[in-house]
């Protein structure tokens, strides 16, 4: 087991009251596994991302562990989690196009960066990997504002993944893409993975059919908890939870047409998540829901490396 | 029927205008009443011009867009915009945040139905409301934060529904939504065809442009490079871009190491 | 949003203390004269007399009660500070929104009328312009100051109305059939107001600071007693030098109490309607 | 980047010609006969010197001529450097007061300016997201900046050169040294200057703190700042950058506050009785010497343009997006 995150609660200070986005979500990552992180707006994957790696200002680390390659990553202590960052866990961030100081030329960023941490810059490994994403050797004499759009992803995802750490978050970042690029972009992550650079790999997105070209394992999250986990395949054409079967059967694929085949989504809004109520949290939208409902479901593993929240499931 | 015939779009860069970057370069296609076009583009394809071009918030540079054979240029704004209105992509950049989200339907009545009695225009509200399958106490009266992106788009539906429009342009209008809200919002918008509405439909996701539409026009860098009823577009494509495309597309089911 | 807004207002110790001394002020300024029967010019007794019992800011050289002067004098500082700050506040915001909103030509002849304003030392202009007038009122020393301090604001101004208009309600709205000048007014405009306030009041401090600058030369009102004119007349007739330190010190720190005090409201009322600088 | 520059000199260019223009346009807008009326109003120091001045200026005036000739042979005149003749000093040339009067304004200006800019930048710069610092340091900024130029300047004249007797109160120099190439009156000169460079020194110090502390708080909040804390880079290095991007509104706002900070150093000198423009100016202004008056402000203007230009070139230096950003990058 690479990473395994127990318990783990994470919640958002706000002046109503804290936002409890990531309540109580246990999984595992083995190595060498790429972890696909899905879920609508609002269902903790985000928060769950930064929790790995680094909380923002207003997040706070309420309870449960997360344990990296045996030692326990203190995540809510900003100073202690840096020795972490960047030689263990790593971050590829949605924001790849303002990710580099526009007015450092991307060679002395990466350097200085490297320095800071008491890393030396190994430049033939350097070259490799940009060779390896097609980027020529000169943009590292470059500033971030001469790249294209594309150049810049790529570099980005070379310099998160230069020390080889263990874990790799990748946070939404392809939904700003065009679909031929975000087909590069996954395929280099599973190159990645494939030469050892990233031991595992959390990819967050919205778009479960993307997630689907890459990861092993789907998570699929609702309302701040783990609504179902299991290996990809399972989750797209057999999911057990309500939830994930309504999402997957309300996607619109290419051959499916609206004169042959009405697809519907799920009706209703997803509840706020300061003070929910108790029970599982989708039996408000949820066709399946009976009076057990009101208690909440624990995660439990149907069959093996399957694992529903729901009371219908087990 | 809605034509539009070798649009183009030129824009000037640069502070005086040095040099030109040719957005959409002769545009060609039309959309009858009671159907669904799908415009299908990458960024920068253009689609998005086009769609403004339709809405008359960009002029072209040349051709001509036409309905029932006049020319739009010679139509009164306000007689226009009775015809074809939008929906545009981000729900929440649509209205203004210091208002509440019902004041849409507020400027659509004080420009056009100025006299219309308070109690008739409720009752066009609501059969507004209806006809987008929203209650009107949920969503009336209300800011725009308080409400979700799938509402909020049903209501700039609904507000377009209270002029008798014969077009409606949707830029990417589901492409800010979760995927368990799309759908339907999506098949509002195939519903308003049964009522004679032609729609133009603008995405970047083949998979929402094949579900809905009549007929599909695919735009790379500004030109048309395929167009034709769907169902040909999707199956036998002709165009090397249209088939790099549809290879590119993450399917649910497929995998691209198998396709 | 409003009641959001109201909340951080009263518990922003920043805006609390910084609008309680300008109304403070602005109540000696506006109140004041009205309980001094005597005309501040008026000789009323001994000469450079210290601040005590009977004239609380002490006499000058001439025997002329400096807190008369003083209390006339905030009056006039404030009104020249309000007036040329909002006139300034209006030529910005007509020449930002307008080059903002219809960009293009408009905006480049804007914006270059903007820029040249902008890099003129617009002081040594005031000079020149109030140089030659003989007689000087206290309101048309507000209105220069306001035709030449607004072209900052009008530069900002217009790059808030810039991104607005790239936003889909604004196209929305044009798409209703509402034409540019309403759009620029009741779409464009509340979306900024706590700006073209913050704008305002930073206008409002800058032209007291310039009047104080003008009337301290010698191109002052000709008609009024300002607070700048206090710390003319005292550099004219050395009060430094006689040692008749309250002659100078009052008017001067009643000038920073009130720009410091403005600026101050207006980090606090940044802070109450900019979520991003809350603390929590 | 030759656009960049053209566009800013097209801008100068229009300023100084505005600026000429209304120079030469005020006062023929007065009623009456200006030449008449302005030695009339004017305190000439020799009365015999009135007619000489009378011929003297409607010859420059020119009132025979046509409006556009008046207005060629101005410009002519301005290129030769032929500014008139000052009406309290008469008969020095109003060039002459000026060219003298320049250095000692330039003297407190420039470095002044320079100090002021760096050292606000570094207290701004440490400031920012330290809470102690930042609760001493702005406060004190906001004072300061809130502080009229002329009355900062009496306050430390009346404490350091009055009730401590410290620093001398007034003057260039001592009157008793007569100037020289030596040490002493060197250093005169220095005792002379340090009060008025204090006090506009303190006053610039506020507003750039200020402006550097908001500035490297939204840089600290920037995306890139962002990256490198997710990397674990030390806060050094995310300050360091921070700084340096900072730095570059902050060049920008130099251009921009240039004029109040002239403006500053003229009322200071006023209060100091130094002897550069700023006195040049109360003197045209107390003698209503209009032709020096006129002189000063092209001057200060002309100054201003060319500090303005010399800015953008250092900010074209300083900022590797403008030189590379205008080549287009390759898609």
């Amino acid at each position: 087991m690479t990473l395994e995150v127990d318990d783990l609660r994470v919640y958002y200070r706000t002046l109503k009251g804290d936002v409890q986005a990531l309540d109580g979500v246990s999984f595992g990552l083995k190595d060498g596994e790429i972890l696909g992180l899905a879920g609508e707006s609002g269902c903790g994957k985000t928060t769950l991302g930064k929790a790995l790696i680094r909380l923002d200002g207003r997040m706070k680390h309420v309870g449960g562990s997360v344990t990296l390659d045996g030692e326990t990553l203190p995540i809510g202590d900003d100073v202690r989690m840096n020795p972490y960052r960047f030689k263990q866990v790593s971050l590829i961030p949605q924001y790849s196009m303002s990710a580099m100081n526009p007015t450092r030329k991307i060679g002395r960023m990466v350097r200085e960066l490297l320095e800071s941490r008491r890393e030396k810059l190994d430049l033939t490994e350097l070259h490799h990997r940009l060779e390896l994403v097609e980027l020529p050797k000169d943009v590292l004499g470059k500033y971030p504002i001469e790249l294209s759009g594309g150049m810049k992803q790529r570099m980005v995802m070379v310099i998160s993944t230069l020390l080889n750490p263990s874990l790799l978050i990748a946070d939404e970042i392809t939904s700003a893409l065009d679909v031929s690029t975000q087909k590069a972009v996954v395929t280099t992550l599973k190159g990645f993975r494939d030469r050892g650079f990233v031991k595992s790999m959390v990819f967050i997105t919205h778009d479960i059919s993307l997630t689907n070209q890459l990861a092993d394992t789907i998570m699929v999250m609702y309302a701040g908890k783990l609504a179902e986990k299991a290996p990809a395949a399972t989750v797209v054409n057999a999911p057990k939870h309500p939830y994930t079967q309504l999402l997957i059967s309300s996607l619109p694929e290419v051959g499916v047409r609206y004169a042959d085949k009405r697809l519907t989504g799920i009706p209703g809004n997803p509840p706020s998540l300061l003070n929910p109520v108790a029970g599982c949290r989708f039996r408000d939208r949820c066709p399946l829901a009976f009076d057990k409902c009101a208690e909440e479901p624990p995660p439990v593993e149907v069959e093996k490396d399957h694992v529903v929240a729901c009371w219908k499931a087990a | 029927m809605l034509k539009l015939d070798g649009v183009t779009k030129v824009y000037r860069i640069g502070a005086f205008g040095g040099q030109t970057m040719t957005a959409v370069d002769e545009a060609g296609f039309e959309i009858k009443p009671g159907e669904v076009v799908s415009l299908i583009g990458e960024s920068g394809s253009g689609k998005s011009t086009i769609g403004k071009m339709v809405l008359r918030l960009l002029s072209p540079t040349a051709g001509t867009i036409s309905i029932d054979g006049h020319d739009i240029k010679k139509m009164g704004k306000r007689d226009y915009y009775r015809k074809v209105q939008g929906v545009f992509q981000d729900p929440f950049s649509s209205y203004n945040p210091v208002f509440k989200a019902d004041r849409v339907f507020g400027m659509i009545r004080e420009v056009y139905f100025k006299g219309v009695p308070d109690k008739e225009w409720t009752a066009k509200i609501e059969a507004a409301l209806d006809a987008v399958r929203l209650s009107p106490g949920a969503v009336l009266n209300k800011f725009p934060h308080q409400l979700s992106g799938g509402q909020l788009q049903r209501l700039l539906i609904a507000r377009a529904l209270l002029l008798d429009i014969e077009y409606l342009v949707a830029d990417e209008i589901i492409s800010m939504l979760d995927a368990s809200t799309r759908i339907d919002v999506l098949n509002l918008l195939a519903d308003l065809k049964l009522r004679g509405l032609g729609v133009l439909f603008i995405t970047h996701d083949l998979a929402l442009g094949n579900y809905i539409s009549d007929r599909t026009v695919v735009l790379h860098k500004g030109r048309i490079v395929e167009y034709g009823p769907t169902d040909a577009v999707f199956e036998q494509p002709e165009h090397a871009y249209t088939r790099k495309l549809l290879a590119s597309v993450p399917q649910l089911h497929t995998k691209w190491e198998d396709a | 949003m409003r009641t959001e807004a109201l909340y951080f207002a009263v518990r922003n110790t920043k805006l609390l203390v910084g609008a309680g001394i300008i109304l403070v002020l602005l109540g000696i300024g506006v109140i004041g004269p009205f309980f001094i029967d005597k005309a501040p010019t008026e000789y009323v007794g001994m000469q450079m007399q210290p601040p005590g019992g009977e004239f609380w800011l002490g006499t000058n050289t001439f025997g002329q009660d400096l807190w008369a002067q003083f209390v006339h004098g905030l009056r006039t500082t404030f009104l020249v500070g309000a007036l040329g700050g909002g006139i300034a506040a209006a030529i910005g915001m007509v020449v930002g929104f307008v080059a903002g909103y219809k960009g293009g030509w408009v905006d480049e002849i804007l914006n270059m009328l903007t820029n040249i304003i902008l890099v003129l030392p617009t002081l040594a202009v005031l000079f020149i312009l109030n140089a030659y007038l003989g007689v000087r009122s206290a309101g048309m020393q507000a209105l220069f100051i306001g035709l030449t301090q607004w072209p900052w604001a009008a530069r900002s101004i217009r790059a808030q109305t810039f991104s607005l208009r790239g936003r889909d309600f604004v196209d929305l709205a044009r798409l209703s059939g509402v034409g540019s000048g309403r759009i620029i007014m009741r779409e464009i405009a509340p979306n900024m107001s706590s700006y073209l306030l913050l704008t305002f009041i930073l206008l409002f401090g800058g032209s007291i600071l310039i009047a104080s600058s003008l009337d301290f030369i010698g191109l002052g009102p000709t008609d009024a007693v300002s607070l700048g004119l206090m710390l003319q007349q005292a550099h004219q007739w050395s009060a430094m030098h006689l040692g008749l330190w309250w002659w100078f010190i009052p008017p001067g720190a009643g000038i920073t109490l009130i720009v410091g005090a403005l600026y101050v409201a207006n980090v606090g009322l940044d802070e109450v309607f900019n979520p991003k600088l809350r603390e929590l | 980047m030759r656009r960049y520059f053209g566009r800013k000199l097209l801008v100068y260019g229009l300023t100084f010609f505005m600026a000429v223009t209304v120079n030469w346009l005020v006062p023929r807008l007065m009623p009456g006969d200006p030449v008449a009326s302005m030695l009339a109003r004017a305190r000439v120091a020799q009365p015999e010197a009135q007619e000489a001045l009378r011929v003297y200026y409607n010859n420059l005036f020119g009132f025979d001529l046509p409006w556009w000739q008046q207005y060629l042979n101005s410009w002519g005149s301005l290129f030769r450097g032929d500014f008139g003749i000052s009406l309290w000093a008469f008969p020095t040339p109003v060039a002459d007061l000026l060219t003298r009067a320049v250095p000692y304004s330039l003297a407190l200006l420039i470095p002044s300016i320079l100090i002021s800019w760096v050292v606000g930048n570094r207290l701004g710069a440490l400031a920012a997201r330290r809470k102690i610092l930042d609760n001493t340091v702005l406060p004190v900024s906001y004072v300061l900046t809130a502080t009229p130029y002329l009355w900062l300047a009496a306050l430390m004249a009346w404490a350091f050169g009055i009730v401590w007797g410290i620093f001398p109160v007034a003057g260039g120099y001592s009157f008793s040294i007569t100037p020289s190439f030596t040490w002493d009156f060197f250093l005169d000169l220095a005792w002379h200057w340090l009060l008025p460079f204090a006090s506009l020194f303190l006053v610039a110090l506020g507003g750039w703190a200020i402006g550097m502390r908001n500035v490297i708080i939204y840089e600290l909040e920037s995306d890139y700042a962002n990256y490198l804390s997710a990397l674990g880079a030390p806060q050094r290095l995310i300050r360091r950058y921070a700084f340096r991007n900072a730095v570059l509104p902050q060049i920008t706002g130099l251009a921009l506050q240039l004029g109040v900070l002239v403006a500053g150093a003229l009322v200071t000198e006023i209060v100091f009785s130094y002897p550069g423009l700023g006195s040049l100016i109360l003197a045209a202004i107390q003698n209503k010497d209009f032709f020096l008056l006129q002189g000063a402000f092209l001057f200060i203007v002309l100054g201003v343009l060319i500090a303005n230009f010399i800015i953008d070139v250092v900010y074209v230096i300083v900022d590797p997006r403008t030189r590379v950003g205008m080549a287009g990058a390759s898609a």
